[in-house]
């Protein structure tokens, strides 16, 4: 049953010392900035990050590798103009990473939420970063043998949630959220609004209520009944 | 399909008088289906199977907070529908029309079976010809060599929740139980049943470091030391 | 891009003397009524069916079964009580039967439509229907490799279809259509009503245009765009 | 990035006299862009990459009908965003903003990525390093020890279409072309690319059963003959 917390430092308690965290967002879009600012300041370290990129600016993600909190990130595309503290961090040797293609870091995701033990994708055949990895031809075709990526939590971010925990995303900011929300054990969502049950489209629901844990509205639910959906 | 089973049926290592005290009567199907109920904790996401398992919902609370799952592509599936709340495009797994409550989702069936398979419904309750002492579950073909052959979604739900519960009756009708050291009808799954529901008994089935035991947690028209003694293997009274 | 065709009939021309035909539906909820019967009124035969039943009384699948239409099926539960076609075709030794357990059917066809070469299943593992198939534990659990189930055409149903091609459905009706609309080289649909272009919120379409060959209304258009969602 | 190669720089294999008649000029950025866009076939699903691809859709019209796919999660991509319309939560792969067409639908992640893994796309255009002879693609890294490795959709895109067409300068700095033998970069996916469209030339890299076979379409500012001397392997003038 999803629970709902009244801030963002309370949402992220279910992460520990050494979780792996599913970060969602693809650049700025869907990232769950106000959850990671909580868990900064929660001083939780030594965490393993999957997300998709490694941090931008001086901000959420970025921050927390600044300050060391991340032993290690899962990610495809690291390297921005703006990712100076994970270039730093790596450089340093003080950062491990796993690089892995965008969309078998999806499906690997995808793969724990379905409990798919793994799966053979033709992306990254004959690349360096299949290297070591099991390879099989099936109908003439070459795959790698890839595996599924759990969380202990995700942190993630939606536009509302009802009163089930049912989620509706918006726009391009939807990206791993739906996939991350069942990858993890404990998935937690920053969302702009609550609305009551019963005023989501059941036929519209992203993300059912069954994948999500803890919920915290950026604004009090007060001010927010009377945009319901 | 409940079966009375008189003393004559007992094993032979029944040493205890036939006449000890029975701490009550059998379950009835209706009892049967209120004890499971009231097992599931509040809050669960829980997939009923088809037949008996259904009756389940009748004796849910509002108070438990629980959201029925539905293999063909629902949470939050209501009653069964009646007169002209019945509509053909919303059915359960046993294609019986039922209704929508609020706060329900509807998915493709490759969603609702990764919901089921990545193990994020709390408790299935399913129907079962047999259950070994190790947690296999047989309930999806007697194994007859004229039969038709069938599975829908059984294989799927008896590895397809954290917590597998079955209700059958406990004693076929030659007498012994349906409980078994090791199915002798096919398979659905292995180690994949976590309690067992029978009008003579509940039993769990628990995970320890030397393997599976099975505990007697009550018994139900039957001394537990009688009820124990009709098995020919190691059944634990929980103390 | 997706064509819209006035008759069923013309909608299912697409299917061949050999096909692999994906069926929609679980039960009569989202089955294709009116496509398997100008499926039937074509005349093509020797298919392969891939459908979660095998026909019931005497109409649909039933009646392809009943023709001697369909030389293979593969299901998931085909005995019901009124599946007589079906168990009369089979007793006879005249319909071959790939029995497949219903989530490991939903999954080999979302295989298909998303270029995974294979997976591990815990779904079967040590019964009958994972015999001869390859085994492997991973991380204390036990899978079954499945392969894909591809179709030449799939025939499904939906309650609205836009200019795009994209569609929503209806309830459970929506069942195996996603699923079998990617896993078709040529998908093919009937739908309640065919609305304009923008009038189904892009939130909220659950099969993307792109998955969509061929779209034939039930109705005719012009007394459907009031209706529009 | 083009660069214009000097007669110099030709390779010994050159017997041709260099003042043979040249058919116009090398093709600038935007008649390359302009060449691809008129390629697509009518109706088509693409996915434009990041960088000098997404100029396409400058060339693209409305009667082609051509629906464009984002990998972030989007077909129906409309143009860059400006102004007032800038959505932070409305981009494309490049993070840019972008605009809504009519009869667009967003995805998660994972469905975004089965779209492209299992063919659905028409066309998937891209930037490259080098392209190989046999359709090798190499775009996503320069293999230099010190950099730091970045992948993103590359490898998803290199196999994600039913027809993958790369644009970039035909010639190296150092005036090799950038069509090879055996990519010496790190490869982002293997005899996955169906054309080259460069400044002097597109290619088609054609299946066939002895195997595949490099194809000059047509050269733009040098002679055919001219241009195939220029690789150390063959390649076939289209008759």
């Amino acid at each position: 049953m999803t629970e709902f917390v009244d801030t963002a430092a309370e949402a992220v308690a279910s992460v520990r010392d050494g979780s792996t965290v599913l970060l969602g967002g693809f650049g700025n879009a869907g990232q769950p900035m106000e959850l990671i600012d909580a868990l900064l300041e929660s001083g939780t370290t030594d965490l393993t990050v999957v997300s998709n990129n490694a941090g931008q600016g001086d901000r959420g993600l970025a921050l927390l590798i600044k300050e060391r909190r991340v032993r290690k990130v899962i990610c495809s595309f690291p390297r921005q103009s703006d990712s100076w503290h994970f270039d730093a961090a790596y450089r340093a040797g003080e950062l491990e990473l796993e690089l892995v293609p965008q969309g078998n870091l999806a499906e690997r995701l995808r793969a724990a939420g379905a409990g798919i033990g793994a799966f053979f994708t033709p992306t990254g055949y004959g690349t360096s970063l299949a290297e070591g990895k099991e390879t099989r031809e099936i109908d003439g075709r070459n795959y790698v043998l890839e595996h599924p990526i759990r969380g202990d939590v995700a942190l993630i971010k939606a536009l509302a949630a009802d009163d089930a925990g049912n989620l509706v995303y918006r726009k391009t900011a939807r990206n791993f959220g739906p996939v991350m929300a069942a990858a993890a054990a404990h998935t937690v969502v920053q969302v702009a609004k609550l609305v009551p049950r019963g005023s989501l489209d059941p036929e519209n629901v992203v993300t059912p209520g069954i994948y999500v844990d803890t919920v915290t509205a950026l604004t009090p639910r007060e001010t927010q009944e009377v945009e319901a959906a | 399909m409940s079966s009375q089973t008189s003393p004559a049926s007992q094993t032979s290592h029944s040493a205890q008088p036939d006449d000890a005290p029975q701490p009550g009567q059998p379950l009835s199907r209706e009892d049967l289906a209120k004890l499971v109920a009231a097992d599931i904790a509040p809050g669960s996401y829980v997939n009923l199977g088809i037949g008996q398992p259904t009756k389940v919902s009748d004796y849910l609370t509002p108070e438990q907070q629980v959201t029925l799952h539905t293999e063909n592509g629902m949470l939050g599936m209501g009653p069964q529908a009646h007169g002209d709340d019945i509509d053909e495009e919303l059915i359960n797994a046993g294609k019986i029309p039922v209704t929508e409550l609020p706060g329900a989702s509807y998915f493709h069936h490759a969603d609702s079976f990764a919901m089921m398979r990545g193990g994020h419904l709390d408790v299935c309750v399913l129907g079962a010809f047999q259950v070994s002492a190790g947690g296999d579950l047989a309930n999806w073909s007697t194994g007859a060599p004229d039969a038709i052959p069938a599975v829908g979604g059984a294989m799927d739900l008896a590895i397809g929740a954290k917590e597998v519960f079955v209700m059958m009756s406990l004693f076929a009708k030659d007498g012994t139980p349906k409980i078994v050291a090791d199915c002798t009808y096919p398979v659905t799954g292995l180690g994949c049943v976590s309690r067992v529901y029978t009008d003579h008994g509940v039993f769990l089935i628990e995970t320890h470091e030397d393997g599976p035991r099975l505990v007697l947690r009550e018994a139900y028209g039957i001394a537990p030391e009688d009820l124990v003694k009709r098995f020919d293997f190691p059944v634990v009274i929980a103390g």
